[in-house]
This record gives C-alpha cells, structure tokens and sequence, in this order.
C-alpha cells in the first residue's frame, strides 16, 4: 500500500500537518503570533522536504494513486513555500483576527489539498481535494467579516454548489464507464473502449469543473469578487496554490490518463477555446477596472488562458504550462503579497488604483518589488512571466496554431494598458493627499512581514527572469518538467 | 416484474417528488419535509441497489444531520416573522431551458448504458471498509482532512461575522 | 573567442547595481563606474576587427564565427532555441559605435547632470542600456535579440520619463512605451512565422533557411520584422513618439535617441539581410517609407523652434534615408551611414545640450550670438552640422553620397525626392546654426562655456564626425560593395546642399529679427533680395508641415484614441456579464458547463 | 434504466431549484438534491457497468461526507451573513461598485 503513496507526499504533508496542530494548540494558548509562525514553519519544513528529496538524487516517477516525483515533487515544494508565503506575510492582519490562526490552518490544509490535487489520477481524490478547496476558498473569502466580503462568499457558494454538483455527476458518468475503478490511470483500457458520448460528456464535466475552480471563461464570475474581497494574504495563496495544482492535474488528466487516448482529442481544442475566451473577457476587463485587488482578479482569468493555451498545445505544450503557471503562481502571489504590504503600511489605502499614486516616493522599496511582480505579470524580458508566455507562444506555434498564438499576444497587447495602469499610479500620479508623518505613524506593525515576503518573492521573479538568460532555461526549468 | 423492481420504482418516484417538492413548494415546513422525503428515498435506493451501510450512512449524515441544519438554519433566519414564512422562485424560462437541456441530454447519453447487466450482488460493510483501508486509503485521509477543514471554515465563518 | 563581450555585460549589469547601491551620496564616485562597461563595449569590438582584420567576413551580414558563448534552452531537441553572442564585422562596428558614444554621454552627463538629485538612478539606467545594447548586436539568435530589443526599450521609456513628476515626461515616456510596442509586435509575430517555417531562430540556421522559403512567407515575415523596425527606429507612421522623447535628459537623447537605439530598426534589418534580399516587394515599400519619412521629417524640421525638436525630427530624417538604402538593397550604405550619423548627431545632441547648460533655454529664438560666448560648443556644433550637411570631407558626406547614389540608381524619383531632402537638411541645420551662434544673445541668462567633461566628448566627437568618412574604402572592403563615390551624385549634392544653406541662412535671419512673432509670420516674414524663393520655400514649408502636423494629431493620434476607445468599448461591453448579480453567475456556470458538454460532443460526433 | 431517468429527473430539478430560489437556504436544499441525484447516479451507474460493489459504495460514501461537509460550510456562511445584515436572499447579496 504505502509504495502506492510514494514518502515524500507524505512527509511533506505529515510536516504542514504537524504545523497546523501545533499551531492550534499555541492559539489555545492565546499566543496567536507564534502559532501563526508554527503553521507557517509547518509549511516551510513541508516545502525543505520536497527540495531535500530533489536534492538526494534523480527522482524516479513513480505513478500509482499519486504520480509523483521528478517535477511534481519541486511543483509541491513550490507549493508549500507560496503558502508559507502568504501565512508569513499576513501575519499583520491574521493576528488581529480571532479566527487568523484558523486562517492560517485553512491556508496549510489547503496545501496539503493541492498536493493530493496536483498529481492525482484518482477521481476520489479529485473530487475530495476539490471539494476542500472549495471550502476553504469561500470560508477564506468570509473570513475577512466585512459585508462585501461574506456577500462574495454567499455568491462565490452558490456557484460553487452548481459546479460541485456538475462534477459529482461528471465523475460518475467517469466512474461508471471505467467500470467502477477509481483510478484513471488504470481504466485506461475501459474507458478507452466506452461508448464514444458519454465518455466525452463526463470528461467534458471534469474539465468544466476544474474550468470554474480555475476561474476560466464563462466560469470565471466569482475571481474579481473573491480577489478584491477576501484579504489579500488569503487571496495570495488562493490565487497560487490551487492554481498550480488545478493546472497541473488538469494536463496528468488529459494527457496522461485514459482521457489521453484517441478520441479524446477534441478536449484540447475544447481548452483552446475556453482559453481564448478568458484571455480576451480578463484583458478587457483589466481596462476599466479601478481596485487593484479586482483588476489582477480579471488578470488571473486572462492568465489562466495562457495556462489553458498551454494544455490545449499538444506534447511541447507539457513543459509550457508548467513554466508558465510556475512562474504565474509566483507572480500573482507577490502581487497580493505586495497590496497587503501597501495595506499595512498605510491602513487607510482603500485599494483603488487612485489610492497607488505616490507609492513611489512614499513606499520606494515596497513601489520597486510591485514594480517588478507586476513586469512579471505583464511578461517582460528580464523577468519571470516572460519565459513562461514565451514558451506558451512558442508553444502554439509548435502546434500550428499560429492564429491562436496571434490572439495571445494581441491579449497580452492589451493587458497592458491594465498593467500599466498600476506602474503609472505608483510612479506618475501624484498623491492627492501627502501627510507622511501622520502615515508612518499608523503604519500597522507586521507590515514588515509582507514587505520582506514581497522582496523575496520579487527577487525569486527577477532572478528566474534572468538566470535563465545565462545557464539556458533548460537547466533551471528541468525541475519542474513532469 | 419482481418485487424489488416494484420496489425500486417506488423510491424513485419518491426521490423525483421529494425533489420537486424542495424546488418547488413555497411553505417552509414543506421544504424541509419533501427535502426528508428525498434524502430517504435515496437512501432506500441504496439500499435496495448497493448497500446497507451506505444506506444507514445516508440516513445518518443526511437526515440526522443535514437536514437538521437546515432546520436550524431556517429558524435562525426567520425567527422573528410571526406569519408562516412564504418561500418564492424567480420562475424563468431560461433556467427552466437549462434543466429541461441538463435532463435531456443525460438521459440521451446515460440510458443506453444502463441497459448492460451488471454485478447484482451488493456489498458488505466489511468489503467497503476493506476498501477504505486498503486501495482507498488515500482518499480516506484526505476526506478526514477535508472534514477538519470543514471544521475549521465553520469556525472562521461564524467569527468572521462577528468580528465586524 | 572575445571574452570582452562578456565583459561588457558583466561590467553593466554590475555597474547598474552598484551605482544604484551606492546612491545619490556616492554619485560623485559611483558614476565613474558607468564608464566601464561602454569601454569594454568598444574594446571588444576593436579588438575584433583589429584581430580578425577588414576584409576577413567576406562581405556577409552574418556569419556564425567568432561565437562567444552559445547556450540551448529547451533540452528537447526538435524544440531547442539557441540564445548565444557572436561577434562578427558587423557587431564590432556597431559595439565601436555604442561604446564610444556611450563613453562620450556618460562623461558629459557628469557636468550635464551634476546638479539633478536622482543621478544615481541616471547613471545605472545608463549602464544597463549599454548592456542591453551590446547584447542587441552580438546576439547569435533573433530570441537573443529581441530580449535586449525589449530591454533597450525600456531603459528608453524609463529615461523619457526620467523627470517623471512632468506631466509632459510621464505623458511621452508612456507614448513612446506605446507606439514601440505597437511595432514590437508585429516583430515577435515575424519571429513566430519565422520559427513556424524554419524551427529555428538562431541567426545562422534561420539564414541557411531562407532560401528554401516560399516567396509570399519571406515577404510576411520581411514585413513584420520590418514592422519593429519602423517602430524603434522611428520610421513614418510610428515616428510620433520619437520627437516627444526629447522630454528626457539631452544625453539620452544623443545616446538611445540619435546614435544607438534608434538606429536597432537600420541593424536589425541588416542583420537579417537575406529575407529582405528575397523579399523585393517588402524592400519597394521600405523603400518608399524611408523616402516619405526622410522628406516628411526634414521638413518638419525647419519649422521647430526647440534646438532638440530640431535634432529629433532630423534623427528620423536621417533615419529615413538609412531605410531608403535598404529599401533600394544598399545595405552597406544603410550601417554606413549609421555609422557616421552615430558620431555627428550624438555631436549635435550634446553640443545641444551643451548650449542648453550654457544659455539656460532650448528655445532656439532666445539663444543668438553663442559663438563668442561658447566657443569649444559652436565650432563643435558648426562641424557636426556640416558633417549633417553632407558636406566635403566631412563624414556625412560619404556615408549620405553612397545612400543617393543607390537610390538614385534604384529609382531616380525616390532618388530626387532624396536630394530635395538633403538640400531641406542643409536648410534646417543652417537655419538653427544662424539662430543659435550667430548675432546677438537674445536670452535673458548670462550664457557660459561649459565644463571640461563636457567639452571634451564635444572634441572626440568633433574628431569622429569629421574624419569617419576616411573609413568607407575601410567600410566597403569589410562588408563588400564599392567605397568610391560618383561625381555626378557628389557635385549634384554639393550644389544643393550650398544652395540648402543659403535658404537656410536667410531663414535663420529673419527668424533671429522676429522671433517672437509666431511661426507663420516668422517665415512669411522672409522679405529681402531673395524674397522670391524664401516666400515660395516658405509657403511650401507652412503648408506641408502643417500637413504633416494634421496626419500626426488627426489620423495617427486619432487612431491611437480610437484603438484606445474601442478597448474601452469593448470592456464595457463585457462588463455586462461582471453585473454583480449572484443569480446572473450562477446561470453563467450551469449554462457554461451546458455549452462545454455541448461543444465536446459536437467536436467529438 | 428507472434510476437513471429518475436521477437525471432529480438532478435536473434541483438544479432549477439553485437557479430559481430565492432564499439561500432554499438554494442550499436544491444543491443537496442535486448531490443526492448525481451520487445515486454514480452507483447505479458502477454497478451497471459491472464495477465492484464495494468500491462503488465506498466512493459513494466518501461523497456523502463531502457533501454534508460543504453543506455545514454553506449553511454556516448563510447564517452569518443573515446576522450580518438581515439578509437572506441572494439579490440582496448584490455586488456594491468599488466607488
């Protein structure tokens, strides 16, 4: 049984477990700080042992319940480490709250979830880590308690009910036609051979659940609403992690399991054109958009067509996405990093893009790193995002879907008016109002936090940006091939 | 037609009236009874096609648990209305198009499947459990790790709203 | 092997930190280390050429020898992209050129810009470009090259907005990011047809592919990759954003404005020579571009009364007489050209901003009588612009004789059209040289020479400008073609370029006596012995720039707004579905995943 | 073959349930139908296709706990966000603009 789970799924998640308990147990007694730091130290010791084991030589895949090893293990080390992330910098607000420790728990379960998620052929588990995401994303958005937010939580539930009740039928269409067998991986020859329809109905029904967890188009209502409603560290990891894992589930999914096989080939062109949907809804969307939160929530729809281009682009398309959504996870978990570092430094900030201007000369430090996340984001040479839109484009091409590549980047063409925008408030906007004294002394304690995750995050971003320029991608991104 | 076909028939027709009673009833009491009356006669179906412990699972966790929530729920939320609390749908043909699309294309798909004779023997608590230990141990974990997340969200839900 | 390049790199990127480290208190100190790497740059591509010697290429735009370093990305194999740096003649001339100026910029910008408090940033931005730009020439591979392409451009839009509390800087660096980028894209989907057709985008294989290419394929990508040329070099429609670019610092402009990065579009398009070659279509239109920008701009130009707006419109001029060589196959005379423009209008630019530092204004109708007071700063500019004039035995003269010869050659109505343009360019500089050195100060500041590090780029530049032409026999043999230059086209030149000057010089008068009438009476007023042919210039000039005045504001920039309100547009349409009604999302998903399954079944029926 | 039309039946009217309902707690109840039809469903279905029965009843069981799972999620967020503000239907639940 236990070769079935190979160990470092298991100690990693036994590591995140151990913090979330003792991280309870420190909140019990009402230290809330150090609990905090336990679940976030949880976490990083899950995220040591992925790198431990990468370290202590070649990996071997080793495919049973869990496909793991080789590039899953470093994509759940990255994991881990995003959560850890978004624990550490929101210690500021998660300690003000009486449930942050709980917060925090959610945030480590909800890695331990992505990690099951993220190489699963297992429907069970698919529907299980699913479901648990799910949760955690509307008790996160709640969480923070103002009237928006839980009202984002009651929209994002019942969306969230409708796709849970799609995929529970979806799977068991699934279920049934591979003849009762749970593991994909091994139906591949009974589900090859079920009659043609179904089959393709409950794939179709898988895919669009993972479409709405992933907030692609027409599925994606619920991303500007929970991006600009729940706390920002909150939505650092809800933004990343699961992201990854979804991603990374839906390519083992389509092209490594029994949907794999021949006549399954219409899901990727079924991806292509959710894809393309969300790049043009989320790139319009940015323009007009004025809160920041928001505007990287229509962001996140435009960028997981990029992911979803990438899936949709055939055998060269494996390593594309992988890249892509790495470096995407990364970014988009700075960015929200960073808007909670620029929250806590001046609480008064309501989040619009109006309320950047100045960031510059007031927050240089804080201005330079968001600078940089948000270059990434837009994929610019020099920075992370663009090896990951790069190869998405080259990609494409590769499959000869050029015309596709095209509409890519006359998207990414247009996303930058929104991601200018964010540059232009925090450089070439003046303040309307500049009281800087009255500022730094209301600056929360613990934005330290938020600000030094941010600086690593954007160092990490600038650095997979450039060293790839010196060693060849190959050497920095083999890691996380699959 | 034997016995338990009569028998089967009847759950289903069962189930179907539960559920249009919960969707379409516009008094309170009667919700929560058709709702009941679903719940059940899905779980006499389990019983009658699979299982015994699916079955007493289902009237468990469902009957004993959820529906009692929703109770419970539902006093919360109108427990200072004196009049029988009304219930009321936004009745539109559009959602009406979608459901009748949803039920005609899963019967078209789904019904020549079933036609194909399956295993009739049903399973025993002790197949299942056997199951969940061995082959399906990781989804057991992870269920127990989603319970724990249940927990959890329930608690940061109820402060987060009193936090304000 | 020329471990210089790397160097040079290293010293950049090193350089760029440290300086930005150190901060505005070390600027004094730190900013010596912006020198290093622009000396590397020139070493590296001096010691190749001293190496390998003229002559040793064989008169190819690219070849794969020489490569520094080479490096594959994607281990598949079939997928494999190779990102390298190889030197070859034409890299090392062009790192010669990005150095030398390069050096020159960074030593004036210590007097020019000793008094601005964000020096620090200044001098590091500077260091990266020169990186940046180095990695453009030596790059073995179009990805390479489009990397730096893009980072030279950002340094540019970084250095625009340099002063970015103006209003009118944030504005122009914002507009310049936008209408580059506008021509960048259809570069990268030039690189995607590229790699689609031949797998590959290493210069040398995608070379060796050319000739296998369909006819309408070579000329698609030869009109994308033309397409972010246009953009960064400037060329009409996209050359709004090149004269706005002067909101930078005057430096910038003579280095990322005049010499080195606007001069990418002219390189790139050489360096992919063999695609223009099959691709005569695309070359005709090139062709006529360069013809309509040279003409257009050169005109703009004797209408400007900012010194920099001057210089700006006449970089894309020249620019656009860069193009015409190529569009007419001469691309020799294109990189020759560029070459010797590199020296006189970074020249030109500094001496300009020299008399910027020195008088206090850029307003040419407020300056005057410069010489007695900037004596080093006006004989520098007075070679600068005859070296611009084209005229013997200054630089320009060759480098513009060869470009007029071909075209002339390749179509004589594009080659009249050419001329007229050289005798407009006289025209101006002439004009702007009276205005500025000659008569009396017409400003209200006390007027000064400047500093000895400002001075002395001046002088080498001075040297450069006048002594390059010395170099085309060089020039010729190393990249093939002939360095002689044919009399009928010299004579021909001189003749309108005296004739050019003598307009000129009358223009400058009259606008000297009325300069603060508005710019119709300044030229209407050009009464006097020649009245005849200054009033018929003068109508023409009025009339077309104001022509060219009503395509940039009216088409050019109206169709910016419109693309700009149709984005807007579209985005609010969309909006529709983000109504924030909880039931409207909800439908979205059961309807969507209705249309999934639908659409899975019909592609799969 | 009566299961399945019922299931298909149920799933599709607790679907219209979610869409139509205006009460949230009401939407509750139709997404529990839902789950109810779609996991019947999932064991008519296994079994049908010769599956094993334990493995079907296991899967079916772990639904259960799942769904249960979400609904005290759900049911707790509709709570709260009643006491938040006396809201209990879900137009009232509207997003109000940034500005």
């Amino acid at each position: 049984m236990n070769a079935m789970v190979p160990a470092v799924v298991l100690t990693a998640a036994a590591c995140a477990m151990t913090g979330v308990v003792a991280g309870l147990i420190a909140d019990m007694f009402g230290r809330r700080t150090m609990a905090l730091l336990l679940v976030a130290s949880g976490l990083a010791s899950a995220s040591a042992a992925g790198i431990w084991r990468l370290w202590s030589g070649p990996s071997v895949p080793e495919v049973g319940v869990f496909v793991a090893g080789g590039g899953h293990t470093s994509l759940a080390s990255l994991m881990y480490a995003l959560a850890a992330a978004s624990v550490v910098a929101g210690v500021g607000t998660l300690r003000a709250r009486e449930r942050g420790v709980a917060m925090a728990a959610l945030v480590a379960l909800g890695a331990v979830l992505s990690h099951a998620l993220l190489a699963t052929t297992d429907v069970m588990v698919l529907f299980i880590a699913l479901s648990g995401l799910a949760v955690i994303g509307y008790a996160l958005t709640a969480g923070r308690g103002t009237e928006r937010s839980i009202a984002a939580a009651v929209r994002y539930l019942v969306q969230g009910v409708i796709a849970s009740g799609l995929t529970v039928y979806g799977l068991a269409i699934v279920f049934g036609l591979s003849g009762g067998a749970p593991d994909l991986l091994a139906a591949r020859e009974t589900l090859a051979q079920a009659p043609t329809a179904p089959a393709l109905a409950g794939m179709a029904l898988v895919l669009a659940a993972l479409a709405f967890k992933l907030g692609a188009f027409p599925f994606h209502s619920w991303v500007p609403d929970v991006y600009g409603e729940a706390d920002r560290a909150s939505v650092a990891f809800l933004g990343s992690v699961p992201k990854v894992a979804v991603v990374v589930a839906l390519l083992v999914l389509l092209r490594g399991t029994a949907f794999a096989s021949g006549g399954f080939a219409v899901a990727s062109q079924v991806v292509i054109v959710l894809a393309l949907g969300s790049l043009v809804f989320g790139s319009f969307g940015m323009l007009r958009e004025r809160s920041v939160a928001r505007l990287l929530g229509y962001s996140a729809i435009a960028q997981v067509g990029y992911a979803l281009l990438g899936v949709g682009s055939g055998d060269a398309g494996i390593v594309a996405t992988t890249i892509f959504v790495v470096t995407y996870a990364v970014a988009v978990a700075a960015a929200f990093v960073g808007l909670e570092a620029i929250g806590a430094q001046d609480p008064r900030w309501d989040g619009s893009l109006a309320g950047l201007a100045g960031l510059g000369r007031r927050a240089p430090v804080t201005a330079a790193a968001m600078t940089a996340v948000i270059m990434s984001l837009t994929g610019m040479p020099l920075f992370a995002g663009f090896w990951g839109k790069l190869h998405v484009i080259l990609a494409l091409v590769g499959a000869g879907r050029t015309g596709v590549a095209v509409v890519a980047v006359l998207a990414a063409v247009v996303s930058f008016g929104g991601y200018g925008a964010v540059v232009r408030a925090m450089y070439f906007e003046d303040a309307a109002h500049e009281d800087l004294a009255v500022r730094s002394s209301r600056t929360m304690s613990g934005s330290g936090y938020a600000v030094v995750v941010l600086v690593a995050l954007a160092v990490a971003l600038v650095a997979l940006g450039v060293v790839p320029l010196v060693s060849g991608v190959a050497r920095v991104y083999a890691v996380f091939s699959l | 037609m034997s016995a338990s076909d009569i028998t089967l028939a009847a759950a289903v027709a069962a189930m179907i009236a539960g559920a249009a009673g919960t969707a379409l009833t516009r008094d309170v009491t009667r919700l929560v009874v058709s709702l009941g009356a679903f719940l059940l006669s899905v779980a006499a179906i389990f019983l009658i096609v699979a299982s015994s412990l699916l079955a007493i699972a289902q009237v468990f966790v469902y009957v004993g648990g959820v529906l009692v929530l929703v109770l419970f729920a539902l006093m919360v939320v109108h427990r200072d209305t004196d009049e029988r609390v009304g219930l009321d749908s936004l009745h539109d043909i559009g959602a009406a198009a979608v459901a009748v699309a949803v039920f005609a294309g899963l019967v078209a798909l789904l019904l020549p499947l079933a036609g194909t004779t399956g295993s009739q023997t049903r399973a025993l608590p002790n197949d299942i459990g056997a199951f969940l230990l061995g082959d399906g141990v990781v989804a057991f974990e992870i269920a127990g790790v989603l319970l724990l997340v249940a927990l959890l969200a329930v608690l940061v839900v109820v402060k987060g709203g009193e936090d304000r | 092997m020329n471990t210089a390049v790397l160097v040079t790199f290293g010293l950049s990127i090193v350089g760029a930190i440290a300086i930005a480290l150190a901060g505005a208190r070390a600027v004094r100190f730190s900013r010596w280390i912006a020198l290093a790497a622009p000396a590397a740059a020139a070493w590296s591509g001096l010691s190749y050429l001293l190496g390998a010697g003229p002559g040793g290429t064989g008169g190819a735009p690219y070849i794969g020898e020489a490569v520094v370093v080479s490096v594959r990305w994607l281990s598949r194999a079939d997928a494999g992209i190779g990102v390298g740096l190889a030197v070859d003649s034409l890299a090392a001339a062009m790192l010669i050129v990005v150095g030398v100026v390069a050096a020159m910029v960074v030593l004036f910008s210590f007097g020019y810009m000793a008094e601005d408090r964000a020096q620090a940033r200044y001098f590091s931005l500077l260091s990266l470009f020169t990186g940046a730009m180095a990695a453009l020439v030596t790059s073995s591979s179009l990805v390479g090259l489009f990397i730096a392409w893009e980072i030279v451009g950002a340094c540019s839009y970084l250095l625009i907005g340099f002063w970015y509390t103006r209003k009118s800087a944030a504005n122009a660096a914002m507009k310049a990011f936008l209408v580059t980028r506008l021509g960048d894209v259809g570069l990268l989907a030039g690189l995607a047809v590229l790699y689609h057709e031949t797998h590959t985008l290493d210069l040398a294989s995608v070379m060796a592919a050319v000739p296998d290419l369909a006819g309408p394929t070579v000329a698609l990508v030869a009109l994308l990759l033309f397409a972010g040329a246009a953009g960064k070099s400037a060329q009409f429609p996209l050359h709004v954003w090149l004269p706005d670019a002067m909101e930078g610092p005057t430096p910038v402009s003579a280095l990322i404005h005049a010499a080195t990065m606007v001069a990418a579009g002219v390189f790139l398009v050489a360096r992919t020579w063999p695609i223009f070659e099959a691709a005569e279509g695309t070359r005709l239109l090139i062709l006529a571009i360069g013809v309509i920008t040279a003409a257009g701009a050169s005109v703009s130009a004797l209408l400007q009364t900012d010194i920099k707006k001057v210089l700006a419109y006449s970089t894309i001029s020249q620019l656009g007489f860069m193009f015409a060589a190529l569009g007419a196959g001469a691309w020799v005379a294109a990189v020759f050209h560029l070459v010797t423009h590199a020296a006189f209008k970074s020249l030109l630019f500094l001496a300009a901003g020299s008399v910027i530092h020195g008088s206090g204004t850029q307003d040419l109708r407020e300056m005057g009588g410069l010489r007695r007071a900037m004596p080093v700063t006006s004989a520098t500019w007075i070679v600068g612009a005859a070296a611009l004039a084209g005229l013997p035995p200054l630089s320009g003269f060759f480098s513009k004789d060869a470009i007029l010869e071909a075209v002339w050659h390749a179509t004589p109505l594009a080659g009249a059209a050419l001329f007229a343009a050289g005798a407009v360019t006289t025209c101006y500089i002439t004009r702007a040289t009276r205005l500025a050195f000659c008569g009396t100060f017409r400003g209200s500041a006390r007027p000064h020479e400047s500093g000895a590090t400002m001075w002395l780029p001046l002088v080498v530049l001075a040297l450069g400008a006048a002594s390059l032409g010395a170099a085309s026999g060089e020039f010729a043999r190393a990249f093939g073609g002939h360095g002689g230059l044919s009399l009928p086209v010299a004579a021909a030149s001189i003749a309108l370029a005296v004739a050019g000057g003598l307009v000129g010089w009358r223009l400058g008068e009259t606008g000297a006596r009325r300069a603060q009438s508005g710019v119709a009476a300044f030229v209407a007023g050009g009464w006097g012995v020649d009245a005849a042919v200054v009033r018929l210039a003068g109508a023409s000039v009025v009339a077309s720039a104001a022509l060219s005045e009503r395509v940039d504001a009216g088409i050019i920039d109206g169709a910016v707004r419109a693309v700009e309100r149709l984005a807007q547009g579209i985005s609010g349409e969309l909006e529709g579905l983000q109504s924030g009604d909880g039931r409207a999302y909800s439908g979205l998903v059961a309807i969507g995943a209705v249309l999934v399954v639908g659409l899975t079944l019909w592609l799969g029926r | 073959m009566i299961v399945v039309i019922g299931c298909a039946a149920a799933f599709a009217i607790g679907l219209y349930a979610v869409l139509t309902r205006r009460e949230l707690i009401a939407i509750l109840a139709g997404a529990e139908v839902m789950l109810g039809a779609a996991n019947v469903q999932l064991v008519a279905l296994a079994l049908a296709r010769g599956g094993d029965p334990a493995v079907a009843s296991g899967f079916s069981l772990l639904v259960v706990v799942v769904a249960a799972a979400e609904a005290a999620v759900g049911l707790s967020i509709v709570v709260t966000a009643y006491r938040s503000g006396a809201r209990s239907r879900l137009e009232e639940f509207g997003e109000v603009d940034a500005e």
